[in-house]
């Protein structure tokens, strides 16, 4: 169970290969990578990610502590990156891994939902305009009813 | 005292991260209402309430938290990770 | 768009470190890798796949069009082994690349639930007492049913 | 004549992946029933429908679904990939 809060790139490719390694109980693993995508429009200069450091690390430390007791997993990984980031890096990812693949899928999906609404980052984009705080979706809220 | 602490657009309208603040608030809510009397920019970032959430001693609470004991309070919209 | 089946290993790593490279609309990359487990109990020696060729390709083509044209991907990925495996490879791996989570995941976990009992694969336990055809689940053909 | 293969256990107790057969069965549960009468093996096999699954030509299909025109036809137990 590995949490990482940092400014640095990470390479989503390595993650995955390092991870639930050298494990006979593990059947399935899933990987979530978190992306900076362009605005519909085009137009995105970079993002920038303020985040809360302190409560971060509790906040996620929690998120996955409760999905490592609702689902049978064997491992977890979640890494979030904050500061500036250029289109097309990795913003964070989160993997699972258990026996089957129903937890794996159910973990990785409730990590995401929870990370989204309940972890303390706030995404900006940068334009030429300017830079706009990223709204938080309803869709988003809700998404935690579900679990 | 206690240190309150703001982020994202709360923190550029009210124009600093973080202050020092002597207060005999009872729980959040009274401190927000002692806030909004100092300046327009607390005002301003404090409007709507709907649009913030808070957390005390890094735990996300309510408006109705108390404040007793408290170190830290951080005010800052809805978050947008992931 | 990629399907592969084929006997030699792959690395899971490697594959998401390639996918989706170079595209400003993409937000989220899901992946799912299957991995030879071993038996509740211990003792497998390896597993073994039978597939039927020719099919195998097409079936597995039917599903990830029927993906693409319910969810909005921007690219997708399905590699499945055949042939004999050893406790702890991949033994499938399958990514899929859109602007948001919910139609990566939710096409990720459609294609999974689909190889499991629409593409033609059949897995051998290999142990010191013999070699056990695995059972396919109840549950994996109920999981169809919430498509 | 249409090319009749097997796969994993069926494969196994009929103890051969493929033949040509020579049939004027009309569906596939026809040509099952004509294999049943063949020899033990076949009717090993071929005991509990329900355990079976069926393809024409490279496509999942039932056991009541024509043969005419049909080159291949493929019985082996419910998938287990991913």
């Amino acid at each position: 169970m590995t949490v990482r809060v940092q400014a640095a790139r990470f390479d989503p490719g390595a993650e995955l290969a390092a991870f639930g390694q050298g494990r006979a109980d593990i059947g399935a693993i899933v990987t979530f990578t978190g992306i900076v995508r362009d605005r519909d429009g085009g137009g995105l200069h970079r993002m920038e990610i303020e985040h809360y450091p302190g409560m971060t690390e509790s906040a996620i430390a929690a998120i996955e502590a409760e999905a490592v007791d609702r689902w049978a997993l064997r491992d977890s990984l979640i890494i979030h990156r904050y500061g500036p980031l250029a289109l097309g890096e990795a913003i964070m990812m989160v993997a699972t891994a258990a026996p089957h693949r129903g937890d794996a899928f159910a973990a990785a999906e409730f990590l995401m939902d929870y990370l989204k609404s309940r972890a303390p980052f706030w995404k900006r984009e940068v334009t030429a305009d300017g830079a706009d705080w990223v709204a938080a979706k309803d869709t988003d809220e809700a998404a935690l009813t579900r679990w | 005292m206690i240190d309150v602490l703001y982020f994202a657009w709360v923190r550029e309208r009210i124009g600093l991260p973080k202050e020092r603040i002597e207060t005999g608030a009872a729980t959040v809510a009274d401190l927000v209402a002692e806030l909004r009397l100092r300046e327009e920019r607390y005002e301003a970032a404090f409007a709507d309430l709907t649009a913030l959430r808070v957390a005390v001693d890094q735990q996300l609470t309510g408006f109705d938290a108390p404040l007793a004991g408290a170190r830290e309070v951080a005010f800052f919209p809805p978050m947008t990770g992931g």
